[in-house]
């Protein structure tokens, strides 16, 4: 008989609706849907009044993951779960968007001029980021998808929320080519629901020790879901839209997409690979392997003769990718591969907001910006900063450092612990590429800093403007810098939070 | 605001206050050091906790022993001196108070480095003292290289090349040498992670006995590799004369007096992993040896002043690693001829630096001559560093460098070569230092028409009046009037431990005649050939054949490029266009380059095509199921 | 003769690839998005047909998610798209490569 | 079923696609590169690609128009499973559309209050 008209005749088993496990998915929800109604009903309202909205709605998400913080279970009937894996990216990602909404709310308006970006920004990063929770909580392959759009399409539309030409052509290479990945993940899915007879995380790990299961067609699967997944974290040779988007992008939204969605991106990719298909550790792990190599490389070469600093982030944030799959690779056999790659994530997240944040500060000095190429942040407009802003250049020699991974900053022990997770589990050739991807990427790092500290400015330095009051860009500077060194300083407690993370449910 | 103003020019004080009571601070500690007795001479901070994790502990630990302290006064001390010098040589540069801010972090990274108790944290500070050598070096970013000047002098100017502008050629050289080397000694911190299980000293050197001698060699060599860059060593060596680019003062603290000897004291304080593998104490020996003979080489066919110093410099280092390489017996060798040296050399630049600053920043040898008048105290204290350097028997150098060579003999074997190397090349020292110093002061005026030399103000004529004397007493101080060991060994022995059966060295007195007289010979040389009324110019034209190879280096920078380009095969085919370059940018240039130019063809890939891309997730997602299907 | 599943398998991943193709070929943004949609369309197929052979409902359920969604892609994708073809007058992806390099 | 059947053809598509895309890159690669603006024009059936008449504007509100579809497009989708089903949910199924169809009507409220239904 069809199941369907089976179904028809009995009573159906209610599903068990465990509205605790999604606290700080709902929050976000319905804090995104009351900022959309005030901007349907309010049209007027403030920056500050929806940037004050959205940080209170982060800040109920927050309150409520510390509440569920030592829930651990699953929930939906498979669908969702609750582990270390979620609730490390739910502060990670609630604290990115936190971040996120002040360098939106400081907004690309100089002095008396009007701002350029629409009102809805602000309810699409709460979407943008309810999508990345649940994108890091689903263990089930029709969970991952859904969350997977929902960050998918708020992004497109941020990316492309300013009237500029560049902005939009970002936008449109974003959807494009995200939209044409995601259909390789979709059929991953198909595939692999196909093999194992089920879209669960859980399912899927017994049934890859089944030998009547169709290898073959799993296989497939997995390689394709491998896809969907490299595309999101802007791996080789899925990279090519991310420097071209973060460039045109307005900076604020470049800054969120290279933090959170990375964070997203891993924690799912840590919990489907390492998760559910640990079993064929052997067979994917050289497609992964091999894919760190290439972005590693890939990326740290062609940032070295980048002229724009969005654009150099934007590849320096392609290498980092490859870093984080070391720690997919060794995640599998290592335990320590996840706890690594979670807290790399933490600390990425904070150093590469940062440097995003100053790129936005500096990008208000100059004349304005041109319509083609999106917001200014040329090398040259980096000359001499240090004698100019020598706050703005502090900073910026923090994260540049960070992000090189000099010792006493938060970026030497993300790259320690993955390095070592990585020889642990018996990839040390892989090691040996990454320190040498890393001292290839110093070389661009440190020429950001002698740009500012040893150039000179050039042309007249009374023609610049002055940057205008930037109030909640300064606080967010000041967050990020703080995380950076503070990490750095005492990474312990960060790494012990990041251990309780090792144990994936399904 | 006006407070501002004075701050900058106070700024050079400040420094040289700070740096001064290091030295004070140093001093004190090393007094109430000697208060203990021997055994007890070790104290460990144990600093602010870094983290610690599973069976990693990271601390900020100090280490306070005799080589410690050693090197601690050694750095504080010179260091204190050359801040007092910068004073005066940097009067009129208007970005001096950054100048003496990196100057000032340098000598914290040096001092990190040297009282580090663990891998971490000498790394921390390794990498720093990498960093503010290269900022030091690019200090002068927007002047010309001495390289392409005619007349030797130091030109400003717009550069023409803006891909250049950000990183003067010098300072990413010294960059990329010291990276290299860098990478050695992230590997051999992770294999000493990964075999002892802890980064502490005194863990680490606890089991270096029981290391395989395979991972030992390997650990051993790894940690060599990152001393060749930093302390300018055969292969790595190629950044040291170019980095006279920078300020001089740099040129004095930096390549001469205290970065450089990095590398000497990380042998030194490493050496129970170099004991446990005698594959890695031989390659260290032959190489220092080798460094010494080749650098002295190139030093006699060099006409700037700078780059003379810089050459003698790297061969003086390779007397330092001859010495740690020979194991207890010639550790306190080696590390009494790295303090001499501190001062001689320090001497030297600085008194260079004197040299430049009174006759128009010229850096040529051919246009000096008889400034022994012009210039009596940077005369005075530059013959007494001469005296050191070459081995006048009393002097500093003499006693280390017969200590390093007494030692090298009494090791026999390999050592006997490494003796044989060093006894000639102190000849060659002799000579190319008398060439420089009589063709600076002594002879007839050589100098352009309109140029005054001028003797310099006191705030740097004092430091060098100090160095000389040091250089002049140190050995006797340190040691003992018949050159043994002495007071300096002792102190260093619980660190480095004892040589065996300290042997009478009865034979040492023979040993010294030979190095001193065949130093006399190469000065006695220099004499006839620079200072009587000779044409030496002429004598060096009929000889060009024999010139050119020292004047060009001994070819080493073409080598270099030679190899990288048909090595590189295919992919250096994008070097060519940087081969009329000029030797120069050779290996290590080459490197970047290969990167660069890799990039560049990357780059066309990223053509901003829509459709180019899917094909690339096209092409991404066919490798991915190919490969997991189709796989054996 | 019987259809089996496998017809509709190998159906559905010639759709698909007819999608890919177009993707790479056309060079009308609207022409390549509908083929992007023909390659969701595609899996949905396959959905279906997974669903038939295993049994269970969750491929259908898939199924509708995956319409839902197509659904919202247009809204965006169209959105996107009539936003730079104001601005240029030009639906040809070639026409839109300032970012490069 | 033995889907064992469709590996070979999942392994032929594979290597199609493979083939396509080798010789792509090849041809782009290897190919004599000499554009002419006639090469450059897409071929759509002959008409110019993408290129509205001068002068005439594309509607503004056409993708805001766009989006009303889609909300009612998405109810529907989910409200006929639903309808089958309804007698065995109950309550519960009457709560839970009743949130779907609350979000929807906010979607709908939005759109509404942000002009979406004045075409001109």
């Amino acid at each position: 008989m069809h199941p369907l008209a089976q179904a028809t005749t009995q009573p159906l088993p209610l599903p068990e609706v465990d509205w605790r496990a999604i606290a700080p998915e709902l929050a976000l929800a319905v804090a995104g849907v009351v900022l959309l109604l005030v901007v349907a009903f309010w049209p007027r309202a403030g920056r500050g009044v929806l940037a004050g909205l959205t940080l209170a709605g982060l800040a109920a998400a927050a309150a409520l993951t510390v509440w569920n913080w030592d829930l651990e279970r699953v929930a939906f009937e498979g669908a969702v779960s609750l582990d270390g894996i979620t609730r490390y990216a739910r502060a990670v990602l609630l604290a990115v968007g936190a971040l996120a909404t002040l360098m939106v709310a400081q907004g690309d308006s100089r002095e008396g001029e009007p701002d350029d970006s629409p009102p809805e920004v602000f309810p699409l990063l709460l979407f943008a980021l309810l999508g990345m929770v649940l994108l890091a909580a689903a263990s089930d392959l029709l969970v991952v998808f859904i969350a997977l759009e929902i960050l998918s399409l708020s992004l497109y539309v941020m990316a492309g929320e300013t009237r500029r030409l560049a902005a939009q052509e970002a936008a449109m290479k974003y959807f494009l080519l995200g939209a044409f990945s995601s259909a390789f993940l979709l059929y991953g899915i198909a595939l692999c629901y196909g093999a194992t007879g089920s879209t669960n995380l859980l399912e899927i790990a017994d049934a890859t020790g089944d030998p009547t299961a169709d290898g073959t067609l799993l296989l497939a699967g997995v390689g394709l879901l491998a896809v969907g997944f490299l595309f999101k974290v802007s791996a080789v040779p899925f990279h090519m839209w991310t420097p071209d988007v973060y460039q045109g992008t307005p900076t604020p939204v470049a800054a969120f997409m290279a933090a959170a969605t990375k964070v997203a991106g891993f924690a799912v990719f840590l919990r489907v690979f390492a998760g559910a298909l640990g079993g064929l550790v052997v067979s994917w792990r050289p497609v992964i392997a091999g894919a760190a190599v290439l972005t590693m490389l890939v990326g740290a070469a062609l940032a070295v003769v980048q002229t724009d600093l969005k654009r150099m982030l934007a590849y320096s944030s392609i290498s980092h990718a490859g870093y984080l799959l070391v720690g997919v690779a060794a995640a599998a056999t290592v335990p320590a591969g996840v706890s690594a790659s979670m807290f790399y994530l933490l600390t990425y997240a904070f150093m590469v907001m940062g440097a995003f944040m100053v790129v936005q500060y500096v990008s208000r000095l100059g004349p304005p910006d041109d319509d083609a190429i999106g917001e200014r942040s040329s090398l040259e407009d980096y000359r001499g900063l240090a004698r100019r802003h020598p706050w703005a250049a502090g900073l910026l020699a923090v994260f540049m450092l960070a992000l090189t991974g000099i010792p006493p900053l938060s970026g030497f022990w993300a790259k320690y612990y993955v390095f070592l997770a990585g020889i642990e589990a018996g990839l040390t050739w892989l090691v040996v590429v990454a320190v040498i991807s890393s001292v290839i990427s110093a070389f661009f790092y440190l020429r950001v800093l002698v740009v500012a500290y040893l150039q000179e400015p050039v042309g007249d330095p009374g023609a610049e403007t002055a940057p205008g009051r930037t109030p909640a860009l300064g606080v967010a500077l000041g967050l990020a810098g703080l995380l950076t060194v503070a990490i750095g300083l005492a990474p312990e407690a960060l790494i012990a939070a990041a251990r309780s993370a090792e144990r994936i449910l399904g | 605001m006006l407070f501002g103003q004075r701050l900058r020019a106070l700024a050079g004080w400040i420094a040289t206050l700070a740096v001064a009571a290091a030295f004070v601070v140093a001093l004190a500690a090393f007094f109430e050091l000697l208060s203990h007795p021997g055994e007890e001479r070790t104290q460990i901070l144990r600093g602010y906790e870094w983290f610690t994790s599973g069976d990693l502990r990271v601390a900020f630990d100090l280490r306070w022993d005799p080589l410690s302290a050693l090197m601690a006064l050694v750095v504080t001390g010179v260091s204190s001196l050359i801040h007092l010098y910068s004073i005066g040589y940097m009067e009129h540069d208007e970005r001096r108070e950054t100048f003496f801010s990196w100057l000032n972090l340098f000598v914290a990274s040096m001092l990190v480095l040297v009282l580090a108790q663990n891998f971490l944290v000498m790394f921390l500070g390794w990498e720093g003292v990498g960093l503010c050598s290269y900022l030091l070096v690019g200090f002068w970013f927007n002047r010309r290289l001495l390289v392409v000047n005619p007349l030797g002098r130091l030109v400003e100017g717009e550069p023409d090349d803006t891909r250049e502008v950000w990183a003067p050629p010098a300072a990413k050289k010294a960059f990329l040498a010291n990276r290299i080397g860098d990478v050695g000694f992230l590997l051999a911190m992770f294999l000493i992670f990964a075999t002892t299980g802890s980064l502490d000293f005194d863990v680490v050197f606890g089991e270096a006995g029981a290391l395989a001698a395979g991972t030992a060699t390997a650990i051993a060599l790894l940690l060599f590799l990152a001393c060749t860059g930093k302390s300018a060593q055969f292969p790595l060596y190629v950044w040291l004369p170019d980095a006279m680019a920078g300020p001089t003062p740099v040129s004095a603290l930096i390549h001469a007096a205290t970065m450089v000897t990095a590398g000497v004291f990380l042998v030194a304080r490493t050496h129970t992993i170099f004991e446990a593998s005698g594959t890695a104490q031989t390659v260290v020996l032959l190489v220092g040896a080798g460094t010494a003979l080749l650098a002295a080489l190139i030093a006699i066919g060099q006409d700037d002043i700078k780059k003379i110093l810089a050459y003698s410099t790297v061969s003086q280092l390779g007397y330092m690693f001859i010495g740690v390489a020979l194991g207890p017996i010639g550790y306190a060798a080696g590390m009494l001829h790295l303090v001499t040296h501190a001062f001689f050399k320090a001497q030297l630049f600085l008194g260079a630096g004197s040299v430049m600053h009174g006759n128009d920043d010229d850096t040529d040898i051919k246009h000096f001559g008889g400034l022994r008048s012009a210039m009596p105290i940077t005369f005075w204290t530059t013959m007494a560093a001469w005296a050191a350097i070459v081995g006048v028997p009393f002097t500093s150098g003499f006693y280390s460098k017969d200590q390093v060579l007494a030692a090298a003999f009494e090791h026999g074997g390999i050592g006997l070569l490494a003796w044989a190397i060093g006894v000639f090349t102190a000849g060659l020292t002799a000579f190319y230092m008398s060439r420089y110093v009589f063709l600076t002061f002594f002879g007839e005026r050589r100098w352009p028409e309109g140029r005054h030399p001028h003797e310099s103000p006191p705030v740097m004529t004092v430091p060098l009046i100090v160095l000389a004397v040091l250089a002049l007493v140190a050995g006797f101080a340190l040691t003992t009037f018949t050159g043994e060991g002495g007071r300096f060994q002792a102190f260093l022995e619980p660190v480095l431990g004892a040589p065996e059966e300290h042997e009478s060295l009865a034979a040492a007195a023979g040993l010294s005649a030979a190095a001193t007289g065949l130093a006399a010979v190469g000065a006695i040389v220099a004499w006839l050939l620079y200072v009587r009324p000779f044409d030496w110019l002429a004598l060096r034209r009929r000889w060009a054949g024999a010139w050119r190879p020292l004047a060009e280096k001994l070819y080493v920078d073409q080598v270099y490029e030679f190899f990288t380009v048909n090595l590189g095969g295919a992919l250096a085919a994008f070097l060519a266009r940087n081969v009329d370059q000029r030797g120069i940018d050779g290996a290590v240039n080459g490197v970047a380059e290969l990167v660069g130019s890799s990039a560049r063809s990357g780059r066309r890939l990223q053509s901003g095509l829509v459709r180019s891309y899917a094909l690339g997730v096209l092409g991404g997602a066919v490798l991915i199921v190919a490969f997991l299907v189709f796989r054996p | 003769m019987r259809v089996g599943p496998g017809a509709y398998l190998l159906l559905s991943a010639i759709l698909f690839a007819i999608g890919v193709a177009g993707v790479l070929i056309r060079r009308n943004a609207i022409v390549v998005f509908m083929c992007i949609e023909l390659m969701l369309n595609a899996v949905n197929l396959s959905f279906i047909t997974f669903a038939k052979t295993n049994g269970s409902l969750d491929g259908q359920v898939l199924a509708f998610f995956v319409m839902v969604v197509a659904a919202a892609e247009v809204v965006v994708g169209l959105g996107i798209l009539v936003a730079i073809f104001r601005k240029r007058s030009s639906t040809s992806v070639d026409d839109v490569n300032l970012l490069k390099g | 079923m033995n889907l064992g059947a469709f590996a070979p053809i999942l392994a032929m598509l594979v290597l199609a696609a493979a083939f396509a895309v080798l010789s792509i890159v090849v041809s782009a690669f290897l190919a004599p590169h000499r554009p002419t603006r006639a090469k450059y024009s897409a071929y759509e059936s002959g008409v110019e690609p993408g290129r509205l008449p001068q002068g005439e504007r594309y509607p503004v509100k056409f993708y805001l128009t766009a989006m009303l579809f889609v909300v009612f497009d998405v109810e529907v989708i989910f409200l006929y499973p639903w309808a089958v089903v309804f007698r065995q949910l109950g309550v519960f199924g009457l709560v839970q559309m009743g949130i779907f169809v609350g979000l929807i009507l906010i979607a709908y409220i939005y759109d509404w209050k942000r002009g979406g239904l004045e075409w001109d």
